[in-house]
């Protein structure tokens, strides 16, 4: 039963409708926001829930029923700096956010603690909703002299970034999160001389047997090619879908029964081997993770290449 | 209309014995049916639009002062609710970005200290700080209103329209601002305050005896409505019809134009407050990035849905347009066969695209809305005047 | 002489370069039918307007019961070209009220374009012009603390549509009455604001004789029950002969003529204004 | 100083954009006294006619192609919802304006599915070319000279056409030149097709600049214009452009501080000051109402 929100504002009323057909348990979802908001109904219904790919702390923070298999933006942000400090040696980062939304900037001011920690500087700055004009951040960062561009935006203005910067002639790097691992930012820098580095929960290539048989599915399904953006190109939020599916139901057994109430308490002692890596939950429902992987853009032929396994540490 | 020489008319009786038909049946269903049901979720929504789509109609329907400001008044009540009863032990871990808040006092908290925090006194304690909460949105959104009243009152109706509109936007990104993270918790939630559900009364062993989720929303937003009838029938309601049938006449009988309208100005605000917190317990989150201009359209349709100028025009459209939007015409969202053939245009979205054209149907051809500035109670002495054939 | 209730001295409104009324004097003692007369455009109603503080008057004093109500000299841009006469007799301190304020002191008009609040009751338009002097705020009104207040207002009313024989219309929506009627209640509204001094604007506006005949006794045994002042602008001329004391004519904003009516239907001046000699 | 010039260069584009909506704004105000709450939506659905146009036409034709719906639009939104309130009240009208913004945006949603949708590149302001430095598209150079090409057409129209006095007399006085005979319909159709002709080149220039579009890309420019228009004096052309390039211009100073995310919010409260201060703008005239 699939129910897309596009508003945190509408998600208590579509967690109702879940929690009304009496769900054993939920997998989502993909956004901190929305699931925060749909927290509430699913605690009152007893009901647990698994964030597939929602990395805000909130989510999981102060509740028992709420888990994740993905890691969190404390980790993540922490991640990209020490990346972008010791990979790529940048000295001053400027990130920008939208101003308002809490994955964005709840990421950067992990990113922040973590570059400064590393001995760099950072400036940061956030645009309003439905911003559409970036060259302006993008000249300041420029003037600046910083050596990476740090916006873990969503889709809608990462793709105008990448596309806007593309035309500035920047010398920084372009540092984006997991929601930059699309299709549609890849179009955006295909053909330019930008240097665009992603951190995602899983890269092609990861788990050879996983990537075939997703793109012989994908082939042969048409409207599962449409929704993947008209290619193969495997994204992470499909391989932590994949897996995220195969831990419900390892709970199921665990509980071997599809009461809520016996799957959530099965839920904590699940461990499995998914195709993003071993997951396991710790006492307050998040995931041990301890690498994310960060890849970059390869322009030419618009397509993501691994770069490395980047730790915490 | 209510007057209060003669006994209630034969209309307002039916329509006060309809309103208490609909509360019990609301704490009978809840306790009975499946409390999840989607049919809970409309009634607390829709008890809580009905609420700012009334305060919305008294500044534009009686009054006739046109303004867009209502998500910014409601983002107001709602912050305001969330900060003052978030408990304190929970409150560091919600403010986690910021290192904590820098507000320590909660109502709920305070009223725990004189009367003991367990059992019946902790529940107690909890409706008062609960309550005194509430009116202290209603209070910071009228205070705010009184303030960006004095500039504003003066304009033009369209040009009241967009000035109210560009100040909820700039409201909503004063409230954004991480410079301020320590009070408003910037960009992220504020949750863990007490909710609609906290107020199920619960044994010891925490089994809900009596659920009252439903019905705590539509009691506190039919208390709000009800005071706003009052005031509509009273000598004030009648000040404020005059200035929106003819401003020049009323100010010629002595009525103080400026006066009244910040009146109705600041007590719609109040009301839209109160409305935001109720929101607040309703979506057990604030986030300043919900209180958008699209909301204040969405609760401005309801109100020229149910009529301008009518109080259950208004309530009975926001039950109906929230029962549509979250419940019956979900449907055309998701695709749907008839007998194997896949019908085309059923798919995401299609469903506000219905919802639109529904509206301008009802903006061009029904002007007057349902209800027109009629009230229920008019509906059935209609009834009565044709029989007597006067 | 009776007690100067309304005294006007050297009011002129400017609009622009157009001097719409220019340096008028009048005075209006109580108890008396006192008219306003003069061709189109004359500047009647803009007179009106500059006493009942809908527009500010560019220059010129107007006082009710001997206390200023409304005092001004040129400013800004109007010092520079003002076109009227004693330009710095009022400098100093400068009285504005808005309209609201000037009635409350006990100055109600009516208006040349009836102006009744058209989705409310014959009833509610005349309870209306009690609420400015009602004893109450919006707190007590609003939880009927104001219950005596209510009553009084309501019987007050009540008192006087049956005293203009309105009573049986009490529940009709105003608009909804005939033309005749919508004046009478016009008339009746701003009684019910209990004026000293009641200003008329063309009262007989589209009537036929035999209305102009009933509302010229109307007007006369009003002053008569509430011993108020009446000042009146008017076109109908037999009407402003038979019920006023005295009658001020104008002819492009300035006073061609003031006196009894009998001198001002011989006075050259007027008839010329009025015949276009 | 490059960072200098291209904030400037940014700030003229971004100006000239809004010019080219705060002309429509102007016009349907000055003559209909309705703030068009769908105009900003109607550019919106232009940038998305565009992208579907020209994935199956080539640019030469779907450009006018795309100019040439997004007029019809106009004209039908002017006939659908707001002839048939002609003599409602004015908060009616604001109320149609304000369904068809929601039901334009609702569609643009339903029809893209909320996804960003990338705007065609266009061969020559496409390009970019660096001047002092500072490496922008053409389009940035083009616009301002565009925008001053287009007002001088239109006021030569305004002051120099029969339909042009006719505009005139309508906005001064609507019920007058009804009677004079004007042909109210015909002069309001031709106010709403020449708006709509604009918003049309206006975002071809702005989705140019910024070449993705969403459905809600049109409302934000759409009320920023609207300020324009009001900031020159609600009803002057040259107003609402003057008020366009001092918007477009302090917002992209503003973001150039660390105030950045204030600069929705300054429009706003520049909006706020100006109706308060000088409601009539820069250029309007005083307007007053008989009583």
């Amino acid at each position: 039963m699939l129910i897309t929100v596009l508003t945190s504002q509408k998600a208590p009323a579509a967690a109702a409708v879940l929690v009304g057909k009496n769900v054993a348990i939920v997998l989502g979802s993909y956004g901190s926001g929305v699931s925060i908001a749909a927290s509430e109904t699913f605690k009152n219904a007893g009901v647990a829930a698994m964030g597939i790919t929602c990395t805000n702390p909130n989510v999981t923070a102060g509740n028992d029923h709420y888990f994740r298999i993905c890691f969190l933006d404390p980790f993540q942000g922490t991640v990209l700096a020490n990346f972008a400090a010791k990979e790529l040696g940048a000295k001053k980062a400027y990130c920008l956010g939208e101003l308002g939304n809490e994955y964005d900037q709840g990421l950067i001011s992990y990113f922040t603690e973590a570059f400064k920690a590393a001995g760099g500087t950072v400036i940061s700055d956030s645009f309003p909703t439905n911003n559409s004009d970036f060259t302006t951040y993008i000249n300041k960062a420029k003037s600046e002299g910083c050596d990476v561009f740090f916006c873990p935006v969503s889709i809608a203005y990462s793709t105008q970034i990448v596309a806007q910067a593309a035309t500035k002639d920047v010398s920084f790097a372009i540092l984006g999160s997991d929601t930059l691992d699309d299709n549609m930012v890849l179009d955006a820098a295909k053909g330019t001389d930008i240097k665009l580095y992603v951190s995602t929960f899983y890269a092609e290539g990861g788990n050879a047997d996983f990537d075939a048989g997703i793109k012989e599915y994908i082939n042969t399904n048409a409207d599962a090619k449409t929704a993947n953006g008209g290619n193969d190109t495997i994204s992470a939020v499909t391989a932590m879908g994949y897996d995220a599916y195969f831990v419900a139901i390892e709970a199921i057994k665990a509980a071997n029964s599809t009461d809520p109430g016996a799957i959530k308490t099965a839920l904590p002692t699940v461990k499995y081997t998914g195709v993003s890596g071993d997951i396991a939950f710790d006492d307050i429902g998040d995931a041990k993770r301890d690498t994310a992987y960060i890849k970059t853009a390869d322009n030419d032929n618009a397509a993501w290449k691994f770069v490395t396994q980047q730790s915490a540490k | 209309m209510l007057n209060e020489k003669k006994k209630l008319n034969k209309g307002s009786l039916i329509t006060l014995i309809i309103i208490l038909v609909f509360l019990i049946a609301t704490i009978v269903l809840e306790n009975t049916i499946n409390p999840n049901s989607l049919l809970f979720t409309v009634i607390r929504k829709a008890a809580v639009y009905s609420l700012v789509a009334v305060s919305m109609n008294l500044l534009n329907g009686f009054t006739g002062l046109f303004s867009l400001g209502q998500a910014g008044f409601m983002l107001l009540g709602a912050y305001t609710y969330a900060i003052l009863t978030i408990p304190n032990d929970v409150r560091d871990i919600i403010y986690y970005l910021f290192q904590g808040s820098s507000f320590h006092v909660s109502t709920v908290g305070f009223f725990e200290g004189i009367l003991g925090d367990t059992g019946v006194a902790a529940f107690i304690s909890m409706i008062l700080g609960v309550i005194i909460a509430i009116v202290a949105g209603g209070l910071v959104a009228a205070l705010v209103a009184y303030l960006i009243g004095l500039p504003v009152l003066r304009l033009k109706s369209d040009y009241l329209a967009i000035a109210t509109l560009g100040f909820a936007e700039i409201l909503r990104a004063i409230f954004q601002w991480d410079k301020l993270g320590k009070i408003t918790n910037g960009a992220n939630a504020l949750r863990g305050y007490p909710t609609f559900s906290d107020f199920n009364i619960k044994a010891e062993n925490g089994a809900t005896v009596l659920r009252l989720s439903s019905f705590i929303p539509l009691l506190f937003a039919g208390i709000c409505i009800l005071v706003i009838v009052l005031l509509i029938n009273s000598s004030y309601g009648r000040a404020f019809k005059a200035i929106r049938d003819d401003e020049v006449a009323a100010e010629a009988m002595g009525i103080n134009l400026a006066k009244h309208k910040m009146m109705s100005f600041c007590i719609s605000s109040f009301f839209a407050g109160v409305g935001g917190a109720l929101f607040a317990m309703f979506a057990s989150t604030v986030q300043a990035k919900t209180f958008t201009s699209a909301m204040t359209y969405e609760i401005f349709l309801i109100v020229v849905i149910g009529g301008i100028g009518s109080i259950s025009g208004s309530c009975i459209a926001s039950f109906l347009y929230i029962a549509c939007s979250e419940w019956w015409l979900r449907f055309l969202d998701n695709t749907q066969y008839i007998n194997g053939t896949q019908l085309p245009l059923f798919r995401n979205g299609f469903r506000m695209v219905v919802f639109s054209v529904v509206i301008m149907v009802i903006v061009l051809f029904f002007r007057d809305g349902l209800f027109g500035d009629k009230e229920l109670p008019d509906l059935f002495k209609k009834r009565r005047v044709k029989k007597d054939g006067e | 002489m009776a007690n100067n209730v309304l005294h006007v001295e050297n009011v002129t409104m400017q609009f622009g370069g157009v001097v719409a009324v220019d340096n008028l004097s009048m005075d209006i003692n109580e108890g008396e039918i006192v008219s306003l007369i003069g061709p189109n455009g004359a500047g009647k109603t803009t007179a009106f307007n500059c006493i009942t503080g809908v527009y500010e008057p560019t220059n010129g004093l107007v006082e009710f019961c001997g206390k200023p109500i409304v005092r001004n000299h040129p400013q800004g841009k109007m010092k520079k070209n003002y076109l009227g006469q004693n330009p710095d007799m009022y400098l100093g301190e400068v009285v504005a009220n808005t309209p609201d304020i000037i009635t409350q002191q006990g100055i109600a008009r009516t208006f040349q374009n009836i102006r009744l609040w058209k989705s409310m009751t014959v009833f509610e338009n005349v309870l209306l012009a009690k609420h400015m002097n009602a004893k109450q705020n919006v707190f007590s009104a609003t939880f009927r603390f104001n219950k005596k207040e209510e009553e009084r207002m309501r019987e007050e009313t009540m008192e006087l549509l049956v005293q203009q024989g309105l009573d049986k219309y009490k529940d009709e929506i105003a608009t909804s009455l005939p033309y005749g009627l919508q004046r009478r209640l016009e008339i009746a509204r701003a009684l019910a604001a209990e004026p000293k001094l009641l200003l008329l604007d063309e009262p007989a506006a589209g009537m036929n004789p035999q209305e102009t005949e009933e509302l010229t006794a109307f007007i006369r045994q009003i002053r008569d029950d509430y011993n108020i002042t009446i000042f009146l602008i008017e076109h109908h001329m037999n009407l402003v002969m038979d019920i006023s004391d005295r009658i001020y004519v104008i002819e492009f904003g300035k006073e061609i003529a003031h006196g009894l009516p009998k001198e001002i239907q011989k006075n050259p001046k007027v008839i010329d204004a009025y015949l276009g000699g | 100083m490059e960072f200098a010039v291209s904030q400037i260069l940014s700030g003229i584009s971004l100006g000239g954009q809004y010019a080219l909506i705060a002309i429509g704004y102007t016009m349907v105000y000055g003559i209909l006294r309705l703030i068009n709450f769908a105009h900003g939506d109607v550019f919106m659905i232009a940038g998305i006619m565009m992208i579907y146009m020209a994935t199956t036409l080539p640019l030469y034709i779907a450009i006018p192609a795309m100019i040439i719906c997004t007029v019809l639009l106009g004209f039908l939104i002017e006939r659908a919802a707001y002839k048939p309130l002609r003599a409602a009240p004015r908060m009616s009208v604001m109320i149609s304006a304000i369904g068809v913004s929601y039901l334009l945006q609702n569609l643009a949603l339903y029809i893209t599915g909320g996804q960003p949708k990338t705007y065609p590149r266009i061969p020559w302001i496409s390009d970019t070319v660096t001047i002092f430095g500072a490496r922008t598209y053409v389009v940035t150079l083009v616009t301002p000279f565009l925008v001053i090409a287009l007002v001088v057409a239109l006021t030569l129209l305004i002051n120099h056409t029969k339909i042009g006095i006719a505009m005139r007399a309508v906005s001064k006085d609507f019920e007058t030149s009804q009677l004079m005979g004007v042909k109210i319909n015909t002069v309001i159709s031709v106010t709403f097709i020449i708006g709509s002709f604009l918003a049309a080149v206006g975002s071809v220039l702005y989705f140019t600049n910024y070449p993705t579009v969403v459905p809600m890309s049109g409302a934000m420019p759409g009320l920023k214009a609207f300020v324009a228009a009001v900031f020159g004096g609600i009803g002057s052309i040259p107003g609402a452009v003057i008020g366009a390039f001092i918007i477009g211009i302090c917002e992209t100073l503003i973001k150039g501080t660390d105030y950045a995310i204030f600069s929705d919010a300054f429009t706003f409260a520049l909006l706020i000051v100006i109706l308060v201060a000088k409601p009539t703008g820069i250029f309007g005239e005083k307007t007053t109402d008989k009583v």
